[in-house]
C-alpha cells in the first residue's frame, strides 16, 4: 500500500493549478469565496476558459475530444476546482448528457451536439424529477406522444437546476403508457425555445432562485431528438446516474468547508476566548476532521479501484451517504460558531459590488443560509434513503 | 400533582388559539405582515391586546392577566404553531418582565404596552457577547447628574419599531464582571438604528449612540439579577415557541408521509421512516415535558428556576435539530421550498437555539446550577 | 399545573421509607448496592415481608387482597424499593399473572391460586418467548394437544427469567393448529413439577446464570389449568403486555444508576483531576440528566394521566423506548469513567461473602458486566423496534 | 497511489488466516484456551512461531520477516475476526517494539521471542494512570550500580506468563513529568503477580514489587519516545483487530438476518433494519479506511505516526460501540448468550476502547497533533 500521489500526479496537481491562477479572474474566485450569486456569464467564462483549454469534457474519452484522465487524475481536477474557488462546471450537457450520448447517441446526435458541448454553444439542463417522482424516476407522468415525425410533449418537470439559463434540456417521457412504470420511458432532446415551454422559478428556503419548474404544453419535439430506442430511455437513466462520479463524496469542498470552520472558530469568541479553545467544540471539530479524513481514503480507494477498471458499485452510494454527512455537519459546526451572528440575514449581501458594511464579521453572512441551503444535497441525486435501499438490495442479498 | 391545565387557562389557550388560527392562517399572510414597515402587522398587534394575549405575559400585580410561567408557555407554544412574527417577545416579554422587576415597578409603562400603546425592547446582547448575561461594553457615565451612554447593541429584536428601549451598560468594571452593570431607559429617537431581517424571518436592529441620555432603572446585583430572570424568561418562552413549531412539523410531515406516493405505496408506510417518526414523536414529548417542568417552577427560587429553564433550552436545542432537519429530510425536495411552511417552521426550529442561548450555553449553565 | 407530591403523597413516601428501613436487612440491601448474586431466599426474604405487610400485591383491587393504591402511590412505592436497595419483586406471580386470573381467572382458581400468590407460595414463572418467536409470540411452537382430561404439552419455551426456581409456570400454548397464528393460542398453568418438564440454564454473556430454557415432553396438564377460554389466550396475553405498568420508563433505576455515574466520576481521575471535572465527560452527562429529567416528567404525565383512568397507550411504548435508552447511557458512560479499570472481571466478586480485595476500585468491579448485561432491556418485553412498530400503527394512521 | 497489497503480504495473510480459521474455528476451542494455565494454549503459540506469524511482527533488520505498519494491521486484523487471545500483543508486539527501538537493539531477546521461546510484557499501565505516556509512580533507584524498582503496575496484558518484563518506572521527578522515567528489563520470577481475566476473555495481571533488580535500557527522552512508538503501535494493532471483529459482527448480523424470521418475513427484509445494516458498513469502510491510512503512515516522523493512530483509534472507539451494541440489538436475544460468538466480539470490541487510550483520549491527541 501506498496512499503518496506518484511524481507524475503531483505534477499534473501543479499543472492544474497554475492553470486556474493565470485563466481565474479574481472578482470571480473573490464571489465563490464570498457565496454571492453567479451570473450566467460567470459560469461560462469558466467553462469557456476550460473549453479552450480542452478541459471542459474531462470525462470524455480522447477520441471524442474528453481528456482520457484516469480517476485519480480527475480527483486531482476537481480538489484543484474546488481550492481555487473557481465556479462548479455546471454538469447536465458535459458530464451527464455527453456520457449517454458518446454511448447510446446516433452518429447525427454525436456528431451534432458533443463538439456543441465540447465548444460550451449550448447550457443544458437535466429534466428528470417531477412534482410526483422524487427519487422514484419510474412513476413519471410527462407524455411525448408519437405524431409521425415528431412527438407531442406535455407535462411538468421541476428542480430544473439553473433552468432558466438553459437553451437545452434532456428529459425523460412517457412513450407508452401501456406497460409497467420502468417501461415505456424515452430519453428526449428538447429545445428550451420550443414554443409551450415554460420556465417557472422556484424560491428556496433561503431565498434563492436556482432552481426551476419546467412546463410542456404541446410541445412539438422532431424525432431525431430522440436519444437511443424508444422506451428504453430507463436504461440510460440508471447508465447517466450510476456513471462513474469520482466526486460523489465531495471531499475537496468539504476540506475547503472545514478549514473555513477553523478559521471560524478561531474568530469567533466564548467568554472572551477564541471558540476553538473550546474543549467541547474543538471536540465536534476533530472528530468531523477524523471523518473526513477517513472519508478521503475512502474515496481514494474507490477512485483508485475505478483507474483498474473496477466499476464502484455500493461504495459509490456509501460515499454520497457519507459525503452529504459531513459537508452538512460542517455547515452545522459553522452555523453554531457564529452563535447569535447567525441571525442577520442581508439577500443583497449576495449581490455583486454589494459594498456596505456587513452585520458582524463578513465570513458571518451566507452561514446560516448555506447551512438550510446545504439540506438539499441528502435529497437530491437519489436521496440517502433512496442509497440505502440500493446498497441493500445490492449488496445484503436479501 | 396534576398536569392538567385550570380552566381560565384553558380559555386563555382556546382564545389565543382561535386568534391565531384565523390571522396567521397560511404562511403567506406572515410574509405579508413581514414586508411591513415594522416587519409585523401594527393592526394585528392592536387586536393582541384588545384581546387580552399581551396582558397573558403579565401579573396581575402589574395590571396583567396572567405572567406565571405556565402563561407565558400557553401563549408561545402557540406563537410558535402560528410561526407569529409580532412583538410579543421583545415588548410583551423581555421588557414587561424588566419593568415589573423593579424596586419601583414601572406599572404606567407595562400598562401602555397591555393597551398596546406603547412598544419597547431590550437592548442587551452585543456583537461580541455569546450569550452571556453579564457580558456588556457598552458605557454609561454620570455627568451632572445625567446618565450618558455610549457603545453599541446588536440582534435587537424589533428594536426599531420600540418607543423606548431598556439598554445594558456598563457603570464600572471590566467587559466581563459581574458586578457594575446598570439598566437604562432610553428613547429610541435618540438611537441609531440598522434595521434588517435575520435569516427565519424576523424584524431585528443593530443600535449604536453617543453620549444619549439614560434613565437609571437599576443596577449592580439588582441589574444582573434582572438582566438573568429576564433571559431566562425569554429561554423559557422560545422553549415553549420550540415545542409549538415541533409540533406543527411533526403533524406536517405525518399528513406528508401519508400523502406522498414514492414506488406505488405511501412513504408513510415505509418501516425505516416510521420509525424515524416515532423518534421524533418522542423526543417531542420530551421536550414538551422539560418545558413544563420549567414553567411550573418559574416562580420559585432562581436556582431551580435557571436550573430547569436550562435542561429545557438545552433540550430544545438537541431535539430542534433533529426536527428541524428530520422534517426536510423526510419532506424531501418541497421542504426546500419558500413557498411550502415546513421551511419557515424549521427556520426557526434552528435559529430559536441561537437566542436566548444555545444548547451549550444552557448545558453548561444547568452544570454549574446543579453542580454535576 | 404542579408538579408536587400532595402531603398525602409525602406522608405515604414516608411510610414507604420508614418500613423498609426496619425490615430490609442491611447485608441484603449491602448484595443489592454490590450487584452480588442473590439467592432464592434473598428474594423470598423480601417478598415474604410484603406479603405480610399487605403490599406484595400492590397493583391488585382491595377486594383481591391488593392494595388499591392509585398510580402516583405505586410510582412513590416502586421508587423507594429502588432507592432502598431492595431485591426486585419477582413479577411473575403478583404483578403479571394475578391480574390475568382477576380479570379472566375461574372462580376455583382464584380461590387456589390469588391466596397463594398473596401469601408467596408458589414461585411463578412465565412461559413466552420461544427460541423462534422473540417478540413475535404469534409464531408460537408449543403445542397442548386436548386428550379429554388433560392437555399434553411439547415444546420449549426460553428467556424464562429464574425459571431454575420456579414452582410453577404461565404458558401460551397452541391449541389449534389449524387457524391463524394469533389464533388458537391458549394460556395454561403447568406444574414444574410435573414429569416431562426440565429446565436448562441459558449462560448470558456476562456469564451470569438468570435465564433458562424450559422443555416440555408430554407433559400432561389438567384441563383445569386452562385459563380462560381456549384459544382465546392472545387475548389474555395482550391484556398482561398492555397492563398499566406504572415502571415501565425505571425513572427510579436510572436516578439510581446517575448518582452512581456521578460519584465513580468524581473518584476516577484523568490527567491527575476528578473525571467529572473533564468538560466533555461532565457535558455527557449533563446532557443524560437532562434527559432523565425530562423523562421523569414525562412518565409522571402518564402515571398522573393513568390516576385519571386514562389507560396508556403509546405512551408505554415511548417510555419504554426512552427508559432503556437513557439507562443504558448511564451504563456506557460508567463504563467510559473507568477507563481501563473496566477491563477486570472477577466473577468470584459477585457471590456472597467474596471480602478479598478487589482490583481497582470496589465500585469497578461490576460496571462493565452491567453494561453488556443491560443491553438486554432493549430487547425483552417487546424489543425497541417492536414498540417502534406499535407506536407507529397505533398513531400515526398509517 | 495503491491500496493493494502487495504479493508477499497477501500470501501472509491467505497463511495466517488458514492457521487461526483451522484453530480457532468456533468460539468454544477459544474458551478451552483461555481455561488453560496461561490463559491461551502454548502449543499454537509454538507453532504461530513456526508459521513465522510472530516474526510477522517484526521487521527484517531484527530478525523478523515484516513489522511495517501494513504487517502488524494484516496479522491483527486477522487476530481481530478469530478472537484470538494469544499474547501476539504482549510479546509479539508490545515488547517487540521496545527491544529494537533501543539504541542498542536486544536482538537476542527478540529471536528468543520469535521462536516462541521467550514471553515478555509490557508493564506500564498503573491503577491511577488513564492512558497515559508519561504518568508513572513506579519508582527506580540506583543503589550501588544496581537499579532497584519499587511499586506496581496495572492492567499488564499476559503479565502472569511472561518470563521477562519491561516496567517503566520514575527515575526522578512528579508523577506526571515528562522527563525521568526510565525503562527497565525485569524477571518476572522476582514479581508479585495477581493474575486475572478480563470481561472480554484475555488474561492480565496486576504486579507488585518491593526493592528488585531491573536492568536499565534507556531513560528520560528515548524512553518516553519509546513508551509513545509502543503505544502507538498497540493502538494500531487494536485498531486493525477492531475492523476483523466489526467485520465478522457485521457478517454474522446479515447471516442471522437473512435466516431468522418473524411476522413470517425473514427480519432482514425489514427496511429500518436494513437502512441500519447500511450504515454499519459504511462505518466499518470509514474505520477500514482510517486504519489503512495509519499502516500506510506508520514509518514516517512521530507526528504523522501519531496522528493517523490516534484518528484510527477514535474512530475505532466511536464505530465500535455502534456495531457492538447493533449487532447485539439487531440480533436481539440469542446475542446475550455466551454461547453465541457475536457476544464475544461485541466485548472485545467494546474493551478495545479501554486500551491504550479511548475515544476521547485520542480524539485529544489528534486535536493537539493537528493543531486544532
Amino acid at each position: 500500500m501506498n496512499f503518496e500521489y506518484s511524481k507524475k500526479d503531483e505534477n499534473f496537481r501543479i499543472e492544474v493549478r497554475e492553470w486556474l491562477r493565470e485563466t481565474l479572474p479574481h472578482y470571480l474566485s473573490e464571489k465563490v469565496k464570498k457565496y454571492q450569486r453567479l451570473t450566467k456569464e460567470d459560469y461560462e467564462l469558466f467553462m469557456n476558459n476550460l473549453s479552450k483549454k480542452g478541459w471542459l469534457a474531462w470525462h470524455w474519452p480522447v477520441e471524442y475530444g474528453g481528456t482520457g484522465w484516469n480517476a485519480i487524475e480527475k480527483h486531482i481536477f476537481e480538489e484543484e476546482i474546488v481550492k481555487a474557488s473557481a465556479p462548479r462546471i455546471v454538469p447536465f450537457g458535459v458530464n451527464m448528457l455527453g456520457p449517454v450520448l458518446i454511448e447510446f447517441g446516433s452518429e447525427e446526435q454525436k456528431n451534432y451536439y458533443l463538439p456543441r458541448i465540447l465548444n460550451n454553444e449550448d447550457w443544458w439542463a437535466q429534466g428528470y424529477s417531477e412534482p410526483g417522482a422524487g427519487s422514484d424516476l419510474a412513476s413519471l407522468k410527462t407524455t411525448a406522444i408519437d405524431k409521425g415525425d415528431h412527438y407531442l410533449v406535455n407535462g411538468q418537470k421541476t428542480w430544473t437546476t439553473l433552468g432558466h439559463h438553459a437553451d437545452m434540456i434532456f428529459c425523460l417521457v412517457k412513450t407508452d403508457l401501456n406497460v409497467k412504470p420502468q417501461l415505456g420511458i424515452s430519453f428526449l432532446l428538447i429545445d428550451m425555445k420550443s414554443p409551450g415551454v415554460e420556465v417557472k422559478p422556484i424560491i428556496t428556503l433561503d431565498g434563492e432562485h436556482e432552481v426551476n419548474e419546467v412546463w410542456f404544453t404541446d410541445v412539438k419535439v422532431p424525432k431525431k431528438n430522440l436519444v437511443g430506442k424508444e422506451n428504453e430511455g430507463w436504461t440510460y437513466a440508471k447508465y447517466l446516474l450510476t456513471f462513474e462520479r469520482t466526486g460523489i463524496a465531495g471531499v475537496p469542498n468539504s476540506k475547503s468547508a472545514l478549514n473555513h470552520l477553523k478559521m471560524v472558530s478561531r474568530k469567533s469568541m466564548k467568554n472572551g476566548k477564541p471558540l476553538i479553545d473550546d474543549p467541547i467544540f474543538s471536540s465536534e471539530v476533530a472528530e468531523l476532521e477524523i471523518d473526513l479524513l477517513a472519508m478521503e481514503i475512502f474515496n481514494l480507494r474507490t477512485v483508485s479501484a475505478a483507474t483498474e477498471g473496477k466499476a464502484p458499485g455500493m461504495e459509490s452510494s456509501l460515499l454520497k451517504i457519507k459525503g452529504t454527512l459531513v459537508r452538512q455537519k460542517t455547515t452545522e459546526l459553522l452555523r453554531k460558531a457564529l452563535g447569535p451572528q447567525a441571525l442577520p440575514y442581508l439577500p443583497e449581501q449576495f449581490d455583486e459590488g454589494w459594498n456596505e458594511m456587513p452585520i458582524g464579521p463578513e465570513y458571518a453572512g451566507p452561514i446560516a443560509k448555506q447551512y438550510f441551503n446545504m439540506r438539499k444535497i441528502s435529497i437530491y441525486g437519489g436521496s440517502n434513503e433512496i442509497q440505502k435501499n440500493i446498497v441493500a438490495k445490492a449488496s445484503f442479498g436479501l | 400533582m396534576d398536569f392538567s391545565l385550570s380552566e381560565e387557562r384553558k380559555m386563555l389557550q382556546e382564545t389565543v388559539a382561535r386568534f391565531f388560527e384565523n390571522n396567521y392562517k397560511d404562511i403567506k399572510k406572515r410574509g405579508e405582515y413581514l414586508k411591513m414597515t415594522d416587519g409585523f402587522s401594527r393592526e394585528f398587534w392592536k387586536e393582541s391586546s384588545n384581546l387580552g394575549v399581551i396582558s397573558g405575559l403579565v401579573s396581575p400585580a402589574f395590571g396583567g392577566l396572567g405572567g406565571s410561567g405556565e402563561d407565558i408557555c400557553i401563549i408561545f407554544e402557540l406563537i410558535g404553531k402560528s410561526l407569529c412574527i409580532e412583538p410579543f417577545l421583545s415588548s410583551g416579554l423581555l421588557s414587561n418582565t424588566i419593568l415589573s422587576s423593579l424596586n419601583n415597578p414601572k406599572t404606567d409603562l407595562i400598562n401602555q404596552i397591555i393597551e398596546g400603546k406603547l412598544l419597547m425592547s431590550f437592548a442587551h446582547m452585543e456583537m461580541n457577547n455569546r450569550y452571556e448575561d453579564h457580558f456588556v461594553e457598552t458605557k454609561a457615565k454620570l455627568e451632572k447628574e445625567t446618565w450618558k451612554l455610549n457603545g453599541s447593541k446588536s440582534f435587537v429584536i424589533n428594536g426599531d419599531s420600540a418607543d423606548k428601549v431598556i439598554i445594558s451598560a456598563r457603570i464600572e468594571g471590566k467587559v466581563n464582571d459581574k458586578n457594575g452593570i446598570g439598566l437604562f431607559l432610553v428613547d429610541n429617537n435618540n438611537i441609531n438604528n440598522r434595521p434588517y431581517n435575520t435569516i427565519d424571518g424576523y424584524r431585528s436592529t443593530e443600535m449604536s449612540f453617543e453620549n444619549i441620555n439614560g434613565e437609571l432603572l437599576c443596577k449592580d446585583d439588582q441589574a444582573l439579577e434582572c438582566v438573568i430572570k429576564t433571559n431566562s424568561a425569554g429561554a423559557l418562552a422560545l422553549s415553549a415557541e420550540a415545542v409549538g413549531i415541533m409540533q406543527i412539523c411533526f403533524d406536517l410531515t405525518l399528513d406528508y408521509l401519508k400523502t406522498r406516493k414514492q414506488f406505488g405505496k405511501s412513504i408513510g408506510t415505509f418501516q425505516s421512516i416510521q420509525h424515524r417518526m416515532v423518534d421524533m414523536m418522542l423526543e417531542i414529548e420530551q421536550v414538551r415535558s422539560a418545558v413544563m417542568l420549567a414553567s411550573s417552577t418559574f416562580e420559585l427560587n432562581s436556582t431551580t428556576r435557571d436550573k430547569n429553564v436550562s435542561a429545557a433550552k438545552n433540550l430544545v436545542g438537541r431535539v430542534g435539530k433533529l426536527i428541524a432537519e428530520e422534517s426536510i429530510q423526510l419532506h424531501g425536495g418541497i421542504a426546500m421550498t419558500w413557498e411550502y411552511s415546513v421551511a419557515h417552521y424549521a427556520k426557526r426550529l434552528i435559529m430559536i437555539d441561537h437566542l436566548m442561548g444555545d444548547a451549550d450555553y444552557h448545558r453548561d449553565r444547568f452544570k454549574l446550577l446543579s453542580s454535576i
